[in-house]
C-alpha cells in the first residue's frame, strides 16, 4: 500500500453513482445540428476557419487556436456549416458565445485520419498536433492540454480517475470500458514530459473501475492508487497531495513540484488523437438524475442538450438540468446551449433530489465550514469580506487560493452561498487589477505627454530663436545691399516663404508619419499599423483635396 | 519592587487609562480604524507617554518647587510639546525606519490629554520619580493595548450589519462602552 | 433565489444547532430546580419573553422578516444563559433590564445575529452585576440548607413585589456562594479547611451547585458529540483553570482552594461549554480557541481569587471576546500551498 | 520658566528651518488610487492635482466620477475619514467606453488630439485621426473640441471574458437592502 | 551669524516675550486667587468637621490649631497625617483625626473621626473608599445615616465584644449582602479609641481635665 | 468685515460640526464629567471661557506670531488661559472644582481649542473668533449638559444634582428627583455608560441627519422633474 498524504477538510455527500454505472456506454444518436462553440476551452477563443454554406467533413477543423493558450474546433460530423453566430453557451454568465452551426447530413464522412508515431516526434512537435487536434482537459477545466504537456523530466504525472463529484460516472464508465487505452493515453503523455512515476488515483467507490485499470496497467510501471472517497479529492491540488504530499504552491503550477496532472478521459483523448488520428469530436457524457433511463453517451460535441436528455427519459416531475455535478456544476437556463468539450454530466433535478435549501441566515461563526475547507482557507472571513466588499482584507485572507469546491457552502448551517460570494469577490477584483493597470498606463501617457508638450515648447522656442537670428542675419545682409534693393528682398524673401512652405507640404505628403508614436507599446504600434493600411486606402480618394489644401496652406503661410 | 508591579497592573489593566480613567480618548477613536495605524500609535504613544512622565516629575520637583505650582500646567505642556518634536527629530535622524512606521503618529500625541493627564495625576498621587516613569509607561501599555485590540475590531465591525445611524463612531462608542464593562471585572485587583 | 453550485447541501439549519443548545440545558435545569426550587423556571420565562419581545421589536424596526429570526433561537439561547447566572431571587425587574441591555446593546445594535463582538448574555450579566451587585448577590440556599423555608407564592410576591413574608428575613433564604463565602471568610483571616468545613460547601465544591456543574459538563459533551462545539475551548479552558488554580493551591493550600474546587464551583462548567463557546464571540482558528479558552481560564481565576468579584467567568469571557479579532488575526492557519511560518500576521 | 521658553524658541525655529516639511508621499498613494483618466471633473486639471488637493486637504474625496464610489472608498481608506457620498453630480457610474473617430468625417484637424491627455488619438495635421483603443480612458474630453462632432463614444461590450459575476442576492440580502432604503 | 542662528533667536525673543507676559498674568491671578483657595479650603475643611464635631463646642481655630501625627499601626496610617484639636477656653473638647480602615472590600477606606477628650465618638465621616457602589457605600452619609450609628459610643458605654456587626454578635446594623466594608470601618473605629485613651496626653500637652 | 457668517458659524459649531458628537475631539473632559448635568455644565462653561478667550487673543497677535512658532505660542497663550480658570475656579467654585479634577487642566489639550485657534481665529478678525470659539464650546456644553442629563437621569433618577457644589448648600433644594425611589441604574454614570451614551447620541444625529437627507431626496428630484417638465 502507498502512503496516502490526506487533505484537509472535504464533505461526503450522497454519491448517487450506481444509477447511472448499470449499463454500458451507449453511443447518442447522431443529431440533425450541432453547435460546435468556439470557446470550449481556457485561453483566447478560437477562430472560425470556415464559411457560410460550407460542406465539411467529420474531424475537419472549422476553427483554428489562436495564440498560446488556445485549442482547435472541430466538425462533429460531416455536414453544412449554416452559421457562424452567437448562440448560447453553457456558462455561468448566461451570454451566448460566437458557435458554428452545422446541418449534419448523416453521412458521417471522415477525413483522412493518420495516426501519428509519438515516440518519432520531438515533444514540441507533439504538443503543436495536439493543439491542433483539440485536446484539452475533460476533467472539467477544459485547459488546453498542450500547454500543460510543457514539461521534461517530470517526478510524477498524477492521473486524476478520482471522480469524486456525485452523480457523475463517464470516467468510471470509461475505465471500466476502455481501460487499455486510457493506459496507452496515458502513456503518450508520460513519453511527452519523461515522467519517472505515473500514479493513477482511483476512489474506493469505483471497484470494478480499479479492477480493470490494474489490469491494463500491468507491466507498464503504473501505479493505481485506491484514495477514499471523499470530495474533493479529484481537485488536482488535493490528489497531487494526496498521492504524493506536496503541495503546489499557491498561485504556481504542478510543475514546479514535479508534478502535472491529466484526467483519465484527456488521456483517453490523446490515445485517439495520437493513435487514431481522430481529433476530439466526442466526449462520454452522464446523463442521470430524475430520470428513468440513466446511462453513459458517447456524445458529439455541439448536440444540443434539450435533444441529448430525451435520451434517457426525464421523469414528469423533472425541475431542471444541471451541467457537471452538484457540486461544482451549472445549471442551466436554455437548453439549447450544446454540449462542450467540458460537459461530462447532465442531471436532471427534482424537488426530492434537490430540496430547496432552507433560507439563508447570517453567518454564525460556526466555522464548520472552515473544518471542510480543502484549501485550509476561513470561508466565514473570506465571506465576511467579500459581503462588505472589503477586497484588499479578502486577498489578504487568500481568497484566491479558494478552489471553488463548494464544500463550504455544502455544510454552512445558515445556507450562505458562499461559493458566490468568493466568485463575485474574485471577479471584481481581477476587473479592478485591470482598471489599475489601465490606470497605471494612462498615468504614464499622460506624464509622457506633458513632458512630451514641454519639449515640443522648447524645440519651439529653439527654432524660433535660431529663425530670429537667420532673419536678423538676412537684414543685416540685406541693409549691406543698399536701400531701393529692400523692395526686392521682401519679395524674395516672400517668395522664399512661400518655396519653403511648399518643400514642406511636399516633405509632410512622402512621409505622413504619425506624431507621438515615441514610446508606444507594440501592440499599439501593430494598431497604428493596422489603421494606416486601412488610411493607405483611403488615401488615392483623399490625395487630391489634401494636396490643394496643404498648398493652400502653404502659400497662406 | 510589587509596589512597581502593581503599578504596572493597576494601570494596565484595573485602572485602564482609556476605559476608567477615560483619557486619551480622541486618539483611541481617531486612530483605531486600522489595525496597523494602531499598532503604531501605540508604540509611539508609550515611549513618548514613558518620556513625558519622568520629565515632569523633574520639572515639578526642581523647577517649579511648591512656590510656582501656578506654572505647573504650562511647564508641562510645553515640556510634553518639546518632547515630542525632539522624538520626532531624533528618530526622523537616526532611524528611518522607526520614523517610516511612528513618524506620522507623533506630532498627533500632543492632542492625547493622556500625555499631559499622567503627569498631573503623577502630581497628585505623589509617585517619586521611579513610580512616575511606571505609571507613565503602565498608563501607556494598557492605552496600547486598548487601542489595538479596539482597532482589531473595528476592522471586523466594518463588515457587520450594523443599523446605519449606528455606522461608524456610534458603534465603536458603544464598543468601547463594551470593553469598559469587561475592564470593569478587574476592579479590585489592586487594592 | 438565484441557482448556483453548490446545488445540495446538509440539512442542518441555526434554528436546530440552537435548539440542541438549549435541549443540553435542560438537564441541569431541572436539577437546579430540584436543589433550589422552581423560581428559576420563572426567571428563564421571564427572560425569555422579553429577550423575543426586543428582539422582534428591533426587527420591526429595521424590516426585518420576523418570523425568521424570532425562530433562530439564538435570543433564546442569550436568555436561558442570562437567566441561570442572575439570582432567582432578585427582583423580576433585573432579569427583564439585563435581557434587553443584552439583545438591545450587546447584539443589536451591531447588526443582530452574527454580527456582535461581545457575548450578549454576559454583556447582560455584567451590566446587572456592576448596576445592582446588591441584588446580584442574593442566591438562594440549596433547599437543605436554608433557615426556613418559603412557599414558591411566596418566593413570587418577593420577586414580584419585593415582599418578605412575616416574619421572615432575606438573610434566611439567602445564603453566600462557595465562592463568594470564600472570599468573605478568607478576608476575616481563616483558614481554608476550616472554611469548607462550612455547610454550603461538599466534596467537589458547593452543596448542589456540583451536581448542576456535572450536568453543564453532560450537557456541554452531549454537544461536543453532536458536533456543534469542538474541544477547543471548554478543554483549554479548564485546563487554565485547574492549572492555574493547582499552582496556587500547591503554593499555599491554606489560603487558596483546590483545583477541583474552583472548576466545579461558579460558572466555570456553564462557562467552559456553553458560553465561552459562543460561535460568534470566539475566535474562529483553533490555535485561536485555545488562545481564548486558556485566557478566560486565567482571568477568571485571577479575578475569582484577587479581583472584587466572587466569580470572574463573565468578565472573563467578555475581556477576551474583546481580543478576539486580534486572536484571529494573528493565528490564521496556513493556508494550502503558502509556505509554513511560524508568525503569521494579518499581513504577509 | 521664561528661560525654558528662550531655549524652546531658539530650537524650534532652529528645527523648523532644518526640518522643513518634505514632498509628501502621501499624494503618490493617493494619486495612486485615481483613476488616471485626466478628465478634470473633479475640477482639477488633472488626476495628480486633485490628489495634491487631497493631500493638502483641501479637497473632499468624493470628486472623481471616474474613479465612482470604489476609489472614493479606497481613498477613505487610505485617510482614515469616513466614506463620503459621492458628489450628486458623480454619483452615477458610467459604464466603460472609448472614444472612436469616424474617419470618413474626419477633416485632420488635429483639434481632438490636442485635447487627449494621454495621447490616445495618432495623426498628423489634415490626416484622418484614429484613436489607439487601448489607451483611450473614455474622458470625453476630445468631444467638444471637433469641429465635424466626428467623435462619439462606444460602450465597451462586457463579453464572456470581460464577464463579472454580481453581488450575490438572496432573501436576506434584499430585505437588508430595503431596509436601508427605509431608514 | 548664520541664517538659522539669526532666525532662531527672532523666534526665541517671540516666543519669550509671550512666555514673559503669560507668567505675569499668571503671577498676578496667582496672588489674586491664593488667599481665596486658602479660604476656601479652610471653609471646606471646616464644613466637614463642623459635621462631626458641631462648631460651638470649641472656640479655637481648629484648622491652624494641627499637630502632625507620626504614621500609627492602629490608626492603620501610613503617612503623617494631622490631628485637629478642638479647644473651649483653651481647654481641650475633642481632637480630629484621620484614620485609615485598612480591610475594606475594595481597599483603604479613609475616614475623619472626632473624639471628645472623655473618649466618646462625635462623629465618624467617610472621606475616601473604594467600596462596591450601591452595595458597600452606605457608609457614605450622602447614601444612608449608617455612619451616624457611631455618633456618641465609646469604649465605656460599648464592650470589646459589642464593636462587630450584628450577624457577628455585636451591635452595629448591616445590609444583607455587604458585611466586609461595616465590619472594617467598625474595626478601624475601634481601634482608634483604642488607641486615643492612652495618647491622650501627647495629642493635647496640657492639663486635661475631664467634664465629669 | 462684514461678510462673516454668523448664522453660519452658530450653526456649525452647535450642531453640523458638533465637537462632541461629529468631530470626535475632545471626548475625555466630554466623557469624564458627563455623570451630572451640574459637572457638564461647569466644566463645559469653563471650556466656553478658555475658547473664547483664546480665539480672541490669538485673532488679536494673528499678525505678530511668526508661522513657525505659532503652534507653540498658541499652546502658550491656552495654557496661561486654562490655569486663570483653573485658579480662579479654584478659587470660587472649590467644590465643583474638587469635583471635575484634573480635567479643568486637561481643556490645555482639548484639541478643538488648538483647533479653533488654528483654524479659523488665526485667519479671522477678533469678534467672529470670539463667536467661534464661544459657539463650539457651547456645542460641547450641550452635549455635555444632554449627555449629563441622561446619565444622571438613569443612573440617579435626579437631575441637577450636586447643584450646591457650584451654588452652595442653598441649592440644595434646586434638585429634581425625576424617579423617586429608583434603583439606579449604576453602569449609566460609569465609564461604559458614558461610552454608550455618546453613542446613542451620534447615532441619534446620525438619524435625524439621515431622515432629513432621506427627506430632501425625492423632494430634489420631483423638483427636478418639475423642471424638466
Ligand atoms: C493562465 C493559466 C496558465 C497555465 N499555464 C500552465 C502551464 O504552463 N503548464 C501547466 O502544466 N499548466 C498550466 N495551467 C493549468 C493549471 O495549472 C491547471 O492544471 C488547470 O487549470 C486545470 O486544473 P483545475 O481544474 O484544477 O483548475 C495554467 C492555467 C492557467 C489558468
Ligand atoms: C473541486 C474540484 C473537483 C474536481 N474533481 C475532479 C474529478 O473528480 N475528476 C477530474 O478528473 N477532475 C476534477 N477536477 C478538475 C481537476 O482539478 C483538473 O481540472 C483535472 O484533473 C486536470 O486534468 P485535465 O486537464 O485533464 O482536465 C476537479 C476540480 C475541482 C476544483
Ligand atoms: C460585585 C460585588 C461587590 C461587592 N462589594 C462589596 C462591598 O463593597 N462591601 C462588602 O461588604 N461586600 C461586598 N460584596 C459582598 C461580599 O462578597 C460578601 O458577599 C458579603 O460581604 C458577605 O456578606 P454576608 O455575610 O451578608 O453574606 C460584594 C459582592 C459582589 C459580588
Ligand atoms: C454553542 C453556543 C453557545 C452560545 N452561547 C451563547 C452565550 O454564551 N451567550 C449568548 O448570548 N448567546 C449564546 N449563543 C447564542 C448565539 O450564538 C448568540 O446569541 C450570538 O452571539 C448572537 O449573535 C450560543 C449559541 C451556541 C450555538
Ligand atoms: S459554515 Fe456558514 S455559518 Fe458557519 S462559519 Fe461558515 S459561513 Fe458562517
Ligand atoms: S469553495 Fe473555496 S473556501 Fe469554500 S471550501 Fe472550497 S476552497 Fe474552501
Ligand atoms: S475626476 Fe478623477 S479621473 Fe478625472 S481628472 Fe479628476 S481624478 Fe482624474
Ligand atoms: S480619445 Fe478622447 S475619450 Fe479617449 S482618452 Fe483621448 S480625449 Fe479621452
Ligand atoms: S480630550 Fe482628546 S485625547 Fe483626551
Amino acid at each position: 500500500m502507498r502512503t496516502l498524504y490526506p487533505f484537509h477538510g472535504g464533505v461526503h455527500p450522497a454519491d448517487h453513482k450506481s444509477e447511472s454505472a448499470q449499463l454500458g456506454i451507449a453511443v447518442a444518436p447522431l443529431p440533425q445540428r450541432l453547435v460546435v462553440s468556439l470557446f470550449q476551452h481556457r485561453g483566447s477563443p478560437a477562430k472560425p476557419v470556415v464559411t457560410i454554406g460550407e460542406q465539411v467533413l467529420k474531424g475537419q477543423r472549422i476553427g483554428a487556436a489562436e495564440g498560446m493558450i488556445s485549442s482547435s474546433v472541430h466538425a462533429p460530423s460531416s455536414g453544412r456549416i449554416t452559421a457562424i453566430e452567437l448562440h448560447p453557451a453553457p456558462h455561468h454568465s448566461g451570454l451566448p458565445d460566437l458557435s458554428i452551426t452545422l446541418e449534419t447530413d448523416g453521412e458521417e464522412r471522415w477525413i483522412e485520419r493518420q495516426p501519428m508515431d509519438y515516440c518519432a516526434i520531438d515533444p514540441s512537435g507533439l504538443r503543436q498536433h495536439l493543439q491542433d487536434m483539440g485536446v484539452v482537459g475533460l476533467g472539467g477545466a477544459a485547459f488546453p492540454s498542450h500547454v500543460k504537456l510543457n514539461a521534461n523530466h517530470l517526478e510524477t504525472l498524477v492521473i486524476n480517475a478520482a471522480e469524486c463529484e456525485p452523480y457523475i460516472t463517464c470516467d468510471d464508465m470509461l475505465m471500466r470500458e476502455r481501460a487499455a487505452e486510457v493506459v496507452q493515453g496515458i502513456m503518450i503523455a508520460q513519453h511527452a514530459m519523461g515522467a519517472r512515476n505515473v500514479l493513477i488515483g482511483i476512489e474506493d467507490n469505483k471497484p470494478l473501475a480499479i479492477a480493470s485499470m490494474q489490469a491494463a496497467c500491468q507491466g507498464t510501471g503504473m501505479e493505481v492508487v485506491v484514495v477514499p472517497t471523499l470530495y474533493p479529492s479529484g481537485s488536482t491540488k488535493q490528489l497531487i497531495k494526496l498521492l504524493t504530499g506536496k503541495e503546489v504552491p499557491s498561485g504556481g503550477l504542478p510543475t514546479q513540484i514535479g508534478v502535472q496532472c491529466f484526467n483519465v478521459a484527456t488521456a483517453y483523448s490523446m490515445h485517439r488523437v495520437a493513435n487514431h488520428g481522430e481529433p476530439v469530436i466526442s466526449r462520454l457524457v452522464t446523463l442521470t438524475g430524475n430520470v428513468e433511463e440513466a446511462r453513459n453517451y458517447e456524445v458529439l460535441i455541439g448536440t444540443p442538450i434539450g435533444e441529448l436528455v430525451k435520451l434517457a427519459r426525464p421523469k414528469a416531475d423533472t425541475t431542471g438540468y444541471i451541467m457537471g455535478g452538484p457540486m461544482m456544476g451549472l445549471p442551466l437556463t436554455d437548453l439549447s446551449v450544446p454540449v462542450v468539450k467540458a460537459t461530462n454530466c447532465i442531471i436532471a433535478t427534482s424537488k426530492a433530489l434537490f430540496p430547496p435549501l432552507p433560507r439563508a441566515m447570517p453567518c454564525i461563526r460556526c466555522t464548520r465550514c472552515a473544518a471542510a475547507c480543502p484549501a485550509d482557507l476561513q470561508p466565514q472571513e473570506l465571506f465576511w469580506f467579500a459581503k462588505s466588499k472589503n477586497f484588499e482584507k479578502a486577498q489578504e485572507y487568500k481568497l484566491f487560493d479558494c478552489i471553488e469546491c463548494g464544500c463550504c457552502s455544502y455544510v454552512c448551517p445558515s445556507h450562505i452561498p458562499l461559493v458566490q460570494f468568493y466568485r463575485f469577490a474574485k471577479s471584481e477584483i481581477s476587473a479592478q487589477e485591470k482598471d489599475r493597470k489601465a490606470a497605471d498606463l494612462a498615468r504614464e501617457r499622460h506624464e509622457f505627454r506633458e513632458f512630451r508638450q514641454e519639449r515640443e515648447k522648447l524645440e519651439k522656442a529653439a527654432r524660433h530663436a535660431a529663425k530670429a537670428a537667420e532673419a536678423a542675419a538676412r537684414a543685416a545682409k540685406t541693409s549691406e545691399g543698399g536701400g531701393d534693393a529692400d523692395v526686392d528682398a521682401a519679395a524674395a524673401a516672400k517668395k522664399a516663404a512661400i518655396q519653403a512652405a511648399i518643400e514642406r507640404a511636399k516633405a509632410k505628403k512622402a512621409a505622413v508619419k504619425p506624431q507621438n508614436v515615441d514610446d508606444l507599446p507594440p501592440e499599439a504600434q501593430a494598431k497604428i499599423d493596422e489603421i494606416d493600411e486601412r488610411r493607405a486606402q483611403a488615401k488615392e480618394t483623399a490625395e487630391q483635396t489634401v494636396t490643394a489644401q496643404n498648398t493652400d496652406e502653404g502659400q497662406s503661410a | 519592587m510589587e509596589n512597581y508591579f502593581l503599578i504596572l497592573i493597576g494601570t494596565v489593566f484595573v485602572n485602564n487609562i482609556v476605559l476608567a480613567k477615560l483619557l486619551g480618548l480622541c486618539p483611541f477613536m481617531g486612530v483605531s480604524k486600522k489595525l496597523e495605524a494602531a499598532i503604531g500609535m501605540g508604540m509611539a504613544t508609550a515611549f513618548v507617554l514613558t518620556l513625558a512622565s519622568g520629565a515632569s516629575y523633574l520639572i515639578n520637583q526642581y523647577l517649579l518647587g511648591p512656590d510656582l505650582i501656578y506654572l505647573r500646567t504650562l511647564s508641562f505642556i510645553i515640556v510634553i510639546a518639546s518632547i515630542v518634536q525632539f522624538t520626532e527629530m531624533f528618530i526622523h535622524k537616526t532611524s528611518p525606519v522607526l520614523y517610516q512606521v511612528l513618524g506620522i503618529y507623533l506630532p498627533l500625541i500632543t492632542t492625547n490629554c493622556a500625555v499631559l493627564g499622567i503627569p498631573l495625576l503623577n502630581v497628585q498621587e505623589n509617585h517619586n520619580f521611579i513610580e512616575s516613569l511606571f505609571f507613565g509607561f503602565g498608563g501607556a501599555v494598557g492605552f496600547a493595548l486598548v487601542l489595538i485590540t479596539f482597532a482589531a475590531m473595528r476592522e471586523r465591525l466594518e463588515g457587520a450589519d450594523v443599523p446605519l445611524p449606528f455606522k461608524g463612531s456610534a458603534i465603536a462608542m458603544v464598543t468601547a462602552g463594551l470593553m469598559s464593562i469587561a475592564s470593569m471585572g478587574f476592579s479590585g485587583l489592586v487594592k | 433565489m438565484s441557482m448556483n453550485s453548490p446545488l445540495v447541501a446538509e440539512q442542518s439549519t441555526v434554528s436546530v444547532i440552537m435548539l440542541k443548545v438549549l435541549g443540553a440545558l435542560v438537564p441541569a435545569i431541572a436539577v437546579y430546580v430540584y436543589f433550589f426550587g422552581p423560581a428559576i423556571l420563572v426567571s428563564i420565562t421571564l427572560a425569555s419573553v422579553a429577550a423575543l419581545a426586543t428582539e422582534a421589536a428591533v426587527l420591526y424596526l429595521r424590516r426585518y422578516p420576523l418570523r425568521v429570526y424570532l425562530l433562530d433561537g439564538s435570543a433564546l439561547v442569550t436568555a436561558w444563559l442570562l437567566a441561570l447566572s442572575v439570582p432567582p431571587m432578585a427582583p423580576w425587574w433585573m432579569v427583564v433590564v439585563g435581557t434587553v441591555f443584552a439583545i438591545l446593546v450587546a447584539k443589536h445594535l451591531y447588526g443582530g445575529l452574527g454580527n456582535n463582538l461581545f457575548n450578549p448574555a454576559m454583556v447582560g450579566f455584567a451590566a446587572l452585576m456592576i448596576s445592582f451587585p446588591a441584588h446580584m448577590t442574593q442566591w438562594p440556599a440549596p433547599e437543605m440548607l436554608a433557615q426556613t423555608h418559603w412557599s414558591f407564592t411566596q418566593q413570587m410576591d418577593f420577586v414580584f413585589g419585593g415582599m418578605l413574608p412575616a416574619d421572615s428575613k432575606l438573610d434566611a433564604v439567602t445564603m453566600a456562594t462557595p465562592l463568594d463565602a470564600l472570599k468573605t471568610q478568607l478576608h476575616l483571616d481563616r483558614e481554608m479547611t476550616d472554611i469548607q468545613s462550612g455547610k454550603i460547601f461538599s466534596t467537589l465544591s458547593g452543596k448542589g451547585t456540583e451536581i448542576i456543574a456535572l450536568l453543564y459538563l453532560l450537557g456541554g459533551l452531549f454537544l461536543w458529540q453532536q458536533r456543534i462545539i469542538s474541544w477547543h475551548i471548554p478543554l483549554s479552558f479548564l485546563a487554565a483553570m485547574f492549572g492555574t488554580a493547582g499552582l496556587f493551591y500547591l503554593f499555599d493550600s491554606s489560603q487558596y482552594a483546590s483545583p477541583l474546587f474552583h472548576i466545579f464551583a461558579g460558572g466555570t462548567m456553564l462557562g467552559a461549554f456553553f458560553i465561552a463557546t459562543d460561535y460568534v464571540t470566539s475566535p474562529t482558528t483553533l490555535l485561536g480557541k485555545l488562545i481564548f479558552g486558556a485566557g478566560i481560564g486565567v482571568c477568571a481565576y485571577i479575578i475569582r481569587v484577587f479581583g472584587g468579584y466572587p466569580d470572574g467567568v463573565a468578565f472573563a469571557v467578555l475581556f477576551l471576546n474583546s481580543a478576539v479579532p486580534l486572536i484571529d488575526a494573528y493565528t490564521q492557519p496556513r493556508v494550502f500551498g503558502h509556505a509554513r511560518k511560524w508568525f503569521k500576521g494579518s499581513k504577509e | 520658566m521664561l528661560g525654558l521658553a528662550v531655549v524652546l524658541g531658539a530650537v524650534l525655529g532652529f528645527a523648523s528651518l532644518k526640518f522643513k516639511v518634505e514632498g509628501n508621499p502621501l499624494v503618490d498613494k493617493v494619486d495612486a488610487i485615481l483613476p488616471q483618466i485626466q478628465c478634470g471633473q473633479c475640477g482639477y486639471p488633472g488626476c495628480k492635482p486633485y490628489a495634491e488637493a487631497i493631500g493638502a486637504g483641501n479637497a473632499p474625496i468624493n470628486l472623481c466620477a471616474p474613479g465612482g464610489e470604489a476609489t472614493m472608498l479606497r481613498l477613505a481608506d487610505l485617510l482614515g475619514v469616513e466614506p463620503q457620498p459621492l458628489a450628486a453630480e458623480h454619483a452615477a457610474d458610467k459604464p466603460k467606453q472609448v472614444a472612436f473617430i469616424d474617419e470618413q468625417t474626419c477633416i485632420g484637424c488635429t483639434l481632438c488630439f490636442q485635447a487627449c491627455p494621454v495621447d490616445a488619438i495618432v495623426g498628423a495635421a489634415k490626416q484622418m485621426h484614429t484613436i489607439i483603443e487601448s489607451e483611450c480612458t473614455g474622458c470625453e474630453l476630445c468631444l467638444p473640441p471637433c469641429p465635424v462632432d466626428c467623435i462619439t463614444m462606444e460602450r465597451v461590450d462586457e463579453g464572456i471574458s470581460g464577464w463579472k459575476w454580481k453581488y450575490p442576492v438572496y432573501p436576506i440580502s434584499e430585505t437588508v437592502r430595503d431596509a436601508k432604503v427605509n431608514t | 551669524m548664520s541664517v538659522y542662528t539669526r532666525h532662531s533667536t527672532k523666534l526665541a525673543m517671540v516666543l519669550a516675550a509671550f512666555a514673559l507676559v503669560g507668567t505675569t498674568l499668571l503671577a498676578l491671578t496667582y496672588s489674586a486667587t491664593r488667599d481665596n483657595i486658602a479660604a476656601s479650603e479652610k471653609k471646606a475643611k471646616l464644613a466637614l468637621i463642623a459635621q462631626i464635631l458641631p462648631s460651638a463646642l470649641y472656640d479655637n481655630d481648629i484648622i491652624r490649631d494641627a499637630v502632625e501625627q507620626p504614621p500609627v499601626v492602629e490608626l492603620g496610617t501610613t503617612e503623617p497625617t494631622l490631628v485637629y484639636r478642638a479647644l473651649k477656653d483653651g481647654k481641650p473638647v475633642a481632637a480630629v483625626l484621620e484614620i485609615i480602615a485598612p480591610d475594606g472590600y475594595a481597599g483603604k477606606i479613609k475616614l475623619l473621626i472626632a473624639i471628645k477628650v472623655n473618649g466618646e465618638v462625635s462623629g465618624v465621616r467617610v472621606v475616601v473608599h473604594k467600596e462596591t457602589p450601591g452595595l458597600g457605600d452606605y457608609i457614605e452619609i450622602a447614601r444612608s445615616n449608617w455612619i451616624k450609628t457611631f455618633d456618641g459610643t465609646s469604649l465605656d458605654k460599648n464592650e470589646s465584644k459589642e464593636w462587630k456587626v450584628k450577624k457577628d454578635g455585636g451591635q452595629f446594623d448591616y445590609m444583607t449582602g455587604a458585611t466586609i466594608t461595616p465590619r472594617a470601618v467598625i474595626k478601624a473605629v475601634h481601634k482608634a479609641l483604642v488607641w486615643f485613651s492612652p495618647n491622650r496626653e501627647k495629642i493635647f500637652p496640657f492639663p486635661v481635665q475631664t467634664q465629669d | 468685515m462684514s461678510d462673516v457668517n454668523y448664522k453660519e458659524i452658530i450653526w456649525n459649531g452647535l450642531w453640523k460640526n458638533n465637537a462632541g458628537i461629529v468631530t470626535l475631539l475632545g471626548l475625555c473632559p466630554l466623557l469624564a464629567v458627563s455623570t451630572t448635568v451640574v459637572n457638564g455644565v461647569g466644566l463645559g462653561l469653563a471650556t466656553v471661557l478658555v475658547m473664547a478667550f483664546s480665539n480672541g487673543i490669538v485673532s488679536l497677535a494673528r499678525n505678530w506670531i511668526p508661522r513657525e512658532i505659532r503652534i507653540p505660542v498658541y499652546i502658550l497663550i491656552i495654557a496661561v488661559l486654562v490655569t486663570i480658570i483653573d485658579l480662579s475656579m479654584n478659587a470660587f467654585v472649590q467644590p465643583l472644582y474638587l469635583v471635575l479634577g484634573i480635567f479643568v487642566p486637561l481643556i490645555v489639550v482639548n484639541c478643538n481649542v488648538l483647533g479653533r485657534a488654528e483654524a479659523f481665529a488665526s485667519k479671522n478678525p477678533v469678534f467672529p473668533s470670539i463667536v467661534d470659539g464661544f459657539m463650539v464650546g457651547m456645542g460641547l456644553t450641550l452635549i455635555l449638559a444632554v449627555l449629563g442629563g441622561m446619565r444622571e437621569i438613569l443612573g440617579k433618577g435626579t437631575l441637577l444634582s450636586g447643584i450646591n457644589l457650584a451654588f452652595g448648600e442653598s441649592a440644595k433644594a434646586w434638585v429634581i428627583t425625576v424617579i423617586p425611589d429608583y434603583h439606579g441604574f449604576l453602569l449609566a454614570v460609569l465609564p461604559p455608560g458614558a461610552f454608550i451614551g455618546l453613542g446613542l447620541l451620534i447615532a441619534g444625529k446620525n438619524w435625524l441627519d439621515q431622515r432629513k437627507a432621506a427627506r430632501a431626496e425625492p423632494l430634489q428630484t420631483s423638483q427636478a422633474a418639475t423642471a424638466a417638465a
